[in-house]
């Protein structure tokens, strides 16, 4: 417990720790995707202290083994420990699922967010760019970058967000639109204040929490897109443990003679994307007012 | 352009004057070959000044192009024609450092205390954010200072500096407007319906608090509102608005006891008093029809089709402004 | 001749994230056939959340209704079921709300709004109902009505919509209607017209009116009684002209004041409430109004006055000093 | 560990089935009529034109067609010297030096479309893949470079004569891929067979739906009597693994014949059991790892000697032969040819020493004395699963053991070409795979790129060239024998040009009812579909 | 209204054209050469023949011409012929388009069928346990991947059946157009259908429910229900019509991005559709086929915009009449 040394912080202390337990007693799923995240993301982080084994070391002696209580859940057919690469893998996850999500989501604020500010020209010629890259499929695009540029987390990340760049600026253009026309930003215009301070100072913040809500559900759908762009198998490469890689190959081969390779990655996405789409969905009611009682 | 002449020759120039003032907002059609299929017309050819010190009511209906009139002044849109002098310059031909300077002595007041408050900050950093942006304070600490100086001068609480909006009561709210459109140290101020959204015992709360600062600041208001009876309480002089132009101009009182348009008369006649035995003594005939559209609004006098004097002459002519007593306007050519 | 509904002892609670908000705590009044009479208060003193709870669209959770009677020509309406309160809604019972925007289905046609009502409960086939609603649109001053059944809401002016709000509520021709806040959102031309409609038709078919309104001069002109409520409760009742002229409760007394008036001369300066309206969720076991009250004495704070009668004219208030204030007003 | 025991049982038990299985149960009366379905692990080609393709997509859709001149023998495919004739009545005992090859044609034999085929049909379509006019493209055009002329002096008889006498020359005239094509049809439209299919082959063509099925009935005219056995059969494109074997489990389809992974199998037995048959065999195919000497350091020869010391083949071989389509640990030559070396004289060479740990030890020193310890590099790999992605985790494990840090980029067909061609990789994973086992032409792939263009190790070394020519121009065998050591030697000793991995193992697992159908060493071999019956 | 529609149409050319442009320099971006890879799957690459293949193809003349030629060629409704196989483009996606379509279509009907009323039912109850179930599958549905789920179905499609016949059962692996043989052409598409159609169903209901919410909250229902109309009725008229909006907006583009979904779902069930021919395509360097592909995917989302705009008006005579 923290020293306190005036009431305010203690204040602050509480009402953060009401506003918790609020969240969890009105959205019990918002909750339980909230303990998937908080688990994958301890996985991810402390990869080195809690996982029994090497990722990457391959065991002849232990070649997809099922599960047992040296490897809880089995090995892989290189005899690698799928726990031990479940939990690397979810470093991997976060990391792609984070930095595509986090950048492709603020490339897009930047862009909707300007495109509603300035309107006219800038506006309908950056619409109809957006247009054409929503065009594309994500997959399709995603194939063409790592096509060009190869495999590996980077060129991963750049073809998971490059994609999410005009999904992000719509909504958020849709958001800034109406914020636009809201008095406080003609309160600040007559205030005299700069683009630049109008756009980030007073629309930024109010177009992002709602945006916010919006990258949960995007980092579950980079570590999707992630899974599928493995499937093709032009995601991350071996040997990094990654779990859209781990399905690749080992998920078909394998789901008959050895389904524990295929079930576990498998179950570690969907739970994990799962996780980040309910706590989205439960942050997003509690946010949002007009589903709020009245 | 008949222009207001000033009836007090004596005064100085007038702080605000607003010549032949249009403001059409246009239609289109198509996205990407865009057609302009029509045109709104918000504001169709005001005129009208105001001294300094002085408090002009703008009042009319939804619709009637008020509100377009103080976003003009605002600079926040850009006017179709007419020029808006203000101290006697045209602020349409001013450079952006000049516009700036200009931005600082014109300030606004909004009619809903909700959304005029940007729900991300606190409420001092909303009131000091103009004072730091245009370097009225040379320190933080001077800032906080004068923040709080204009929390207290709007009836707030100092300590309040440290809440969000969504903390406050609408009342409170309002007065964190008020007190942000001082903190520039304006001369003239914008209230757009600024008390309307309030509740009654509130309501009166703020009226007086607008009042005060106007005698203490010296400050010019232009008071755009369609509760006449608050307009009655707080203005000088009063502008009605039907359809984008002014019908009647006056004196406050001059107005309200001797009002002569018709459409003025029939706004009066419309609001009924907190009294029932007068209520009960009045034969109320309400106006007939609804205001048309400001897209295809009526040849001639725009009013005629509701109106109980309309002539046929009414229809073709647009009776001009005519000044039929010392200071008293009226745009109707059947009154006298 | 008994009333024609009596509200008895009605609470009416939200469960919100911050409390208990009681809403409506403890109301009752009478309405007589016929009689047209109006609900005055500020937003979040109980108003429209009362005259909701009569028709139970209370929606729940997180409204409830914990405890009362509603009596309705005789029955309880608290303790209808489901089904028999849904036949009692619009059949027995009008609502007129405040937005004629929003409360207007935008993608269904004036006719089929109109007309759906008659078939749900008069179970009238559709050329029957036609008829009935171009007569009602007629009635509600409506013209050319057979091209506007056919149009859409967007497509008529505020005014317009509330005429058609106005029709609907009287389609099943109800003992009773309650306008909530009929014309706070129209233009002041447009709001006389309204009411003046809804005054002369509620007088022409006989119908009781509700009429709930923060406008102390709409109240004036066309309610024969008023009640003021103050945060969920009733603190003032009776004949308007009696209200009006000799208000018992300091709130009443207060709102009287302080708003600018056409009537009188310009006052110099406005006599306002102090303070601010209370938080539901906070109140204590005093009289909500203690806090901005001038004449509150020790005893306001330990409990919350009872409405009870002043005289014999029907005119009740809620405050200890009820019979005082006269005297007191004119000293203060 | 009880749990591993379990599963090892499972492979034992395959093994046991699989061998059951293949052994010839007495001599079974053929059956005939039904149709065969199987697939082809692939998409659709680029077209269905022998002459032109290099693809086993082509070949597996339309080898049932087609006649060849000479062929492998079908009915001992896993040789690789055993040619004999398709359309000729015999195989020619070469006159002139060596130099000229007379080969005779069946009489009788007929199109699919009625019309007799004669000699002419034969030289003429030699004539194309030999010597293609302009505006006509053939992949074997430079296999045939020995071949000065092509003749037809009467209509029963195709004369080759070469510039010089080559052992080579044999094994390439009996590639399955050289389809005896219509003269008239040539002549007039070239491009033709891109699109159609018109043979002389055991199956008449039925229909072809692009990337999606093929369709061939019995040819009852087809001049080996007695063939084919079955009344037809459907390819069917399936790219995907475990969509084959799902099929196959399901008997959507009897096979493949291309080869399939030890996971497909195991499944396949473990839930059929004697339905199913396996067949294996060492496949003229393997991996290289192969650095590219333009780059540091791997002009270094000792980083490249580290490289291969790290790998340790012994005990990988065997463990990845349970979970890839490798299997036999060998040198430059194919283990099944004559040429290759055995087990004693592999050890004398880096990275097939007989101690691991004193091979590790040597590359952490070499690494070391380079200047490359804990060097990071990039392994290119092309984007296929089997068995090249199973062989680069392998090796990039090994690595990891000498405190080397690969990561892997992984690149679709095209980009990958690409990268090799301009040398834009640090360390690849290639593949020497031919059609034909000829091991003689087969180990030029690691020449250097002057003399070999399909060579990306990025080094120049005449002393190379002249131990390869030494062991090519030598006629006795056991001298060859020799010659091939030296130069096996220098190339994966001395010098470390390439780092082999195990070669590759083809394992088919077939419906049992499919019969009569031999594996080979090459899955470009024994496809015409005419011995197979159903026993069903 | 169709004066909307032109005007609609119109817009998408810039569209198009900038779709061309993206996918012409993309795919020029791309290392390696559709000659080597059809020239060099087997042994050694002969120089000539590339070469040859080259000047085939016509990739031997200026960037330049290639575009303006794809772009004319394009404009005149000539989708040129596919560089890997050498037949029209628009037979190369004529074959593939009946199960990509078909598929598509089940997906979407399963989608609405399922999903509409699930979500309307979820949002009526909200919070409930129903409410819980409901959105806990739909939520399931976003986050499985695909194609895993494709394999898991097959996987329990042949486990189940081996266990309860004897004989393991699959469907087909050759499809057959409806039309011939309904049964064997059903078997091959419904599990894709249902793979693809989860997660579509699962976002469309997510969409109902929030939407409906929404709707629920509006004055127009509140109206309704002082109207004392029956619940039923309510929902149906007055609160599903207008909830439809924003769901009708968001089938459309999941609509228009089933392509990106059967890209993968397609190469899980070996199905000889749009979606594989796209990546077989991109990576066969086939511009032309590519080029003709995203130009086809473009037109779909294009087209789909369409379709939704005037289903939009339709159900909202505020267009409509506007």
């Amino acid at each position: 417990m923290a020293v306190m040394t005036s009431e305010a912080p203690d204040e602050i202390h509480r009402s953060w720790r009401t506003a918790a337990l609020g969240f969890c007693r009105r959205q019990p799923l918002g909750t339980f995707g909230l303990a998937i995240v908080i688990v994958t993301a301890i996985a991810g982080l402390s990869a080195e202290w809690i996982a029994p084994y090497n990722p990457t070391a391959n065991d002849f002696e232990a070649m997809t083994e099922a599960p047992s209580w040296a490897h809880w859940l089995g090995t892989d057919q290189f005899g690698r420990d799928l726990l031990s690469r479940i939990i690397y893998g979810a470093r991997t996850a976060l990391i792609i699922g984070f930095i595509s999500a986090f950048v492709g989501g603020f490339a897009g604020l930047v862009l909707g967010v300007g495109s509603a500010y300035f309107g006219g020209k800038i506006d309908l010629i950056l619409q109809r760019v957006m247009d054409i890259l929503m065009a594309f499929p994500l997959i399709i695009m995603a194939l063409a970058v790592v096509a060009i540029f190869g495999t590996g987390v980077q060129n991963v990340i750049a073809a998971i967000t490059v994609p999410l760049i005009p999904r992000c600026a719509r909504v958020v253009r849709a958001s800034a639109l109406s914020i636009r026309e809201v008095p406080y930003i003609d309160a600040a215009r007559t205030s005299g204040f700069s683009h630049s301070r109008i756009i980030l100072r007073h629309m930024m913040p109010n177009v992002v929490a709602p945006f916010l809500i919006m990258l949960t559900a995007f980092v579950g759908q980079a570590i999707l897109a992630e899974a599928s762009l493995s499937y093709l198998g032009l995601g991350v490469q071996e040997p990094t443990p990654a779990w859209g890689l781990m399905l690749q190959g080992g998920a078909e081969e394998y789901a008959s003679t050895a389904p524990w390779i295929a079930i576990f990655p498998g179950l570690a996405i969907a739970l994990t994307v799962f996780g980040f789409s309910l706590f989205g969905d439960a942050l997003r009611d509690a946010i949002d007012p007009k589903l709020r009682e009245r | 352009m008949t222009g207001i002449a000033m009836t007090d020759a004596g005064a100085d120039r007038p702080l605000l004057e607003i010549k032949g003032l249009h403001m059409h907002f246009p239609i289109s059609e198509g996205i990407l070959m865009r057609r302009q299929v029509g045109e709104v017309k918000a504001v169709d050819g005001v005129d009208f000044s105001l001294r300094r010190g002085e408090t002009l009511g703008l009042v009319g209906e939804s619709g009637c192009g008020k509100t377009t009139t103080g976003r003009c002044i605002l600079q926040l849109e850009r006017p179709t024609s007419g020029a808006i002098l203000y101290d006697g310059v045209d602020i349409n031909t001013l450079s952006r450092s000049e516009r700036l300077a200009l931005r600082r002595r014109i300030q606004v007041i909004f009619q809903d205390p909700y959304s005029s408050l940007n729900p991300r900050m606190k409420v001092g950093d909303i009131v000091g954010e103009p004072i730091h942006v245009h370097g009225l304070a040379p320190d933080a600490a001077r800032r906080r200072a004068r923040v709080r100086e204009l929390l207290q001068v709007c009836g707030l609480n100092p300590g309040f500096a440290d809440r969000y909006p969504h903390e406050m009561s609408g009342g409170q709210r309002q007065r964190v407007g008020i007190a942000r459109a001082l903190a520039l140290e304006p001369e003239f101020i914008v209230c757009d319906e600024a008390v309307s959204a309030l509740d009654v015992s509130i309501q009166a709360q703020v009226i007086n608090l607008l009042e005060d600062l106007r005698e203490r600041f010296g400050l010019t208001y232009l008071f755009i509102a369609h509760d006449l009876s608050v307009v009655r309480h707080l203005c000088q002089r009063v502008a009605v608005m039907y359809l984008g132009r002014i019908v009647e101009l006056a004196d406050c009182d001059e107005l309200f006891d001797n009002p002569l348009h018709p459409y003025t008369r029939a706004l009066l006649a419309a609001v009924p008093v907190p009294d029932p035995v007068i209520e009960a003594g009045r034969n109320f005939q309400p106006v007939l029809g609804e205001v048309p559209s400001p897209i295809n609004p009526p040849g001639g006098c725009v009013f005629h089709p509701r109106c109980p004097k309309a002539v046929e002459s009414c229809r073709r002519m647009r009776p001009a402004l005519r000044e039929l007593r010392p200071g008293h306007w009226v745009a109707c050519s059947e009154v006298s | 001749m008994p009333p024609l509904l009596e509200v008895k002892g009605l609470h009416t609670e939200f469960r919100t994230g911050a409390g208990v908000v009681r809403a409506v705590d403890g109301v009752s009044y009478t309405v007589h056939s016929g009689e047209t009479v109006a609900v005055v208060g500020e937003s979040g003193s109980g108003k429209s959340v009362g005259a909701m709870s009569i028709l139970r669209l209370i929606p729940d959770p997180p409204g409830r209704i914990t405890q009362g009677q509603i009596l309705f020509a005789g029955r309880d309406l608290l303790s209808l079921s489901t089904e028999e309160m849904r036949e009692v809604r619009g059949s027995e019972i009008g609502m007129i709300f405040q937005e004629p925007m929003t409360s207007l289905n935008p993608v269904l046609t004036i006719g089929r709004q109109i007309t759906e009502t008659l078939q749900q409960h008069r179970g009238a086939d559709r050329a029957t109902a036609d008829r009935r609603a171009v007569e009602l649109l007629n009635l509600v001053g409506i013209a050319d009505p057979e091209r506007r059944l056919r149009q859409y809401p967007h497509q008529l002016s505020g005014g317009m919509r509330q005429r058609i709000m106005i029709a609907i509520a009287l389609t099943c021709e109800p003992r009773l209607i309650i306008a909530d806040e009929p014309t706070t959102a129209l233009d002041v031309t447009i709001q006389a017209q309204i009411l003046e409609l809804m005054a002369e038709l509620t007088r022409r078919l006989n119908v009781a009116l509700i009429i709930i309104t923060h406008n102390l001069g709409v109240v004036a002109r066309y309610a024969k009684r008023v009640n003021v409520m103050y945060a969920g409760r009733l603190v003032e009742s009776g004949p308007a002209t009696e209200v009006y002229h000799d208000p018992r409760h300091p709130y009443t007394m207060a709102l009287l004041r302080s708003v600018p008036r056409l009537d009188r001369p310009r006052q110099a300066r406005l006599d306002p409430v102090d303070g601010q309206p209370p938080d539901l969720t906070r109140l204590d076991g005093g009289c909500a109004f203690r806090p901005r009250c001038r004449f509150a004495v020790e005893a306001c704070g330990e409990s919350r006055p009872a409405l009870e009668a002043i005289g014999a004219a029907g005119h009740l208030s809620a405050c200890f000093r009820r019979d005082e204030l006269p005297s007191v007003q004119v000293a203060a | 560990m009880m749990n591993r025991t379990g599963w090892l049982g499972v492979s034992f038990s395959i093994a046991v089935t699989a061998a059951l299985a293949a052994t010839p149960v007495a001599a079974q009366a053929i059956k005939k009529g039904g149709t065969l379905t199987y697939m082809i692990p692939a998409d659709a080609p680029p077209s269905l034109d022998g002459h032109k393709e290099n693809t086993f997509a082509t070949l597996h859709a339309t080898a049932p067609f087609y006649s060849t001149l000479i062929s492998i023998n079908p009915d001992n495919p896993s040789s690789t010297t055993d040619i004999v004739c398709d359309l000729c009545t015999e195989m020619p005992k070469p006159t002139d030096d060596g130099k000229t090859y007379t080969f005779k044609i069946r009489k009788g034999v007929k199109f699919h479309d009625g019309t007799p085929l004669t000699a002419a049909d034969v030289a003429k379509s030699w004539q194309y893949i030999a010597f293609p006019p302009t505006g006509v493209s053939s992949a074997r055009e430079a296999y045939m470079s020995m071949v000065d002329k092509i003749e037809n002096p009467d209509p029963e008889t195709v004369v080759f004569r070469l510039k010089f006498a080559t052992s080579a020359f044999l094994p390439a005239l009996a590639d399955p891929f050289a389809y005896i094509y219509k003269k008239d049809i040539l002549e007039k439209e070239p491009h033709w067979y891109e699109k159609n299919v018109m043979g002389s082959g055991p199956f008449k063509f039925v229909g072809y739906e692009t990337g999606q099925s093929i369709k061939g009935t019995r040819n009852p005219d087809y001049y080996h009597e007695g063939k084919p056995y079955i009344d037809g059969f459907t390819a069917i494109f399936a790219a995907k693994q475990s969509v084959r074997v799902d099929a196959i489990r399901a008997d959507r389809a009897a096979t493949e014949f291309r080869g399939m992974p030890p996971s497909a199998r195991d499944e396949l037995v473990k839930e059929l059991g004697d339905k199913i048959t396996v067949q294996t065999s060492d496949w003229n195919c393997v991996n290289l790892l192969t650095p590219n000497q333009k780059k540091k350091p791997f002009d270094d020869v000792r980083v490249r000697r580290a490289l291969a010391l790290a790998i340790d083949p012994w005990k990988g071989a065997p463990a990845l032969s349970r979970i890839a389509t490798v299997h036999t640990v060998g040198g430059l030559v194919f283990p099944g040819s004559p040429l290759a070396a055995n087990k004693e004289e592999l050890q004398k060479i880096a990275g097939f020493g007989p101690d691991i740990e004193k091979a590790r030890a040597e590359a952490r020193k070499l690494l070391k004395e380079a200047g490359a310890e804990g060097l990071k590099f990039e392994l290119m790999n092309r984007n296929v699963d089997q068995p090249y992605k199973f062989v680069a985790t392998w090796a990039i494990d090994e690595w990891s053991k000498i405190g080397l840090k690969v990561t892997q980029r992984v690149l679709p067909t095209g980009p990958f070409y690409e990268a090799l061609r301009s040398g834009n990789f640090e360390v690849t994973v290639e593949f020497n795979c031919q059609n034909m086992v000829n091991p003689l032409l087969d180990v030029a792939k690691v020449l250097p790129r002057s003399v070999y263009p399909e060579n990306y190790g990025g080094y120049e070394d005449p002393k190379l060239i002249e131990l390869y020519n030494a062991m090519l121009k030598e006629t006795d065998p056991v001298k060859q024998r020799a010659r091939m050591r030296d130069f096996e030697t220098y190339a994966l000793d001395t010098k470390v040009v390439t780092i082999m991995t195990p070669w590759w193992n083809r394992i088919l697992a077939h419906r049992s009812y499919m019969k009569g159908w031999k594996i080979s060493p090459s899955h470009y071999l024994n496809l015409n579909l005419a011995n197979i019956w159903l026993d069903k | 209204m169709y004066r909307y529609i032109l005007n609609r149409l119109l817009l998408a050319v810039p569209t198009l054209i900038g779709a061309a442009a993206l996918v012409f320099i993309l795919m020029r971006l791309i290392p390696g050469d559709i000659c080597v890879i059809r020239l060099g799957s087997g042994s050694s690459i002969n120089a000539a023949a590339v070469a040859n293949c080259h000047a085939q193809l016509g990739l031997d003349r200026s960037l330049l011409l290639q575009f303006v030629d794809f772009i004319v060629g394009f404009a005149s409704g000539d989708f040129g012929t596919s560089m890997w196989s050498g037949k029209p483009v628009s037979e190369e996606i004529a074959t593939r388009i009946p199960v990509s379509l078909e598929i598509a279509i089940l997906a979407t009907v399963v989608a609405v069928v399922i999903a509409i009323p699930l979500g309307t039912i979820s949002a009526l109850h909200q919070n409930s346990w129903l409410d819980h179930v409901v959105r806990t599958v739909a939520i399931a549905g976003i986050a499985t991947p695909s194609f895993w789920l494709g394999i898991m179905s097959i996987l329990i499609v042949l486990d189940v059946s081996h266990l309860l016949f004897g004989a393991p059962w699959m469907p087909p692996i050759n499809f057959v157009p409806f039309w011939e043989d309904p049964l064997h052409n059903l078997s091959i598409v419904i599990l894709p259908a249902l793979t693809i159609g989860y997660r579509y169903s699962a976002v469309t209901m997510r969409m109902t429910r929030s939407a409906m919410l929404e709707v629920l909250r509006e004055d127009y229902i509140r109206t309704a229900r002082a109207k004392g109309l029956l619940e039923q009725l309510i929902v149906n008229r007055h609160a599903l019509k207008n909830a439809m909006l924003p769901v009708v907006t968001l089938v459309g583009i999941e609509f228009a991005f089933l392509i990106g979904g059967l890209v993968v779902t397609e190469q899980v069930f070996n199905l000889n559709g749009i979606g594989r021919l796209f990546v077989l395509a991109v990576q066969n360097q086939d511009y032309t086929l590519t080029q003709a592909l995203v130009m086809l995917t473009v037109a779909i989302f294009v087209v789909t915009n369409l379709v939704v705009d005037v289903l939009y008006a339709w159900l909202d005579p505020r267009i409509r009449f506007a």
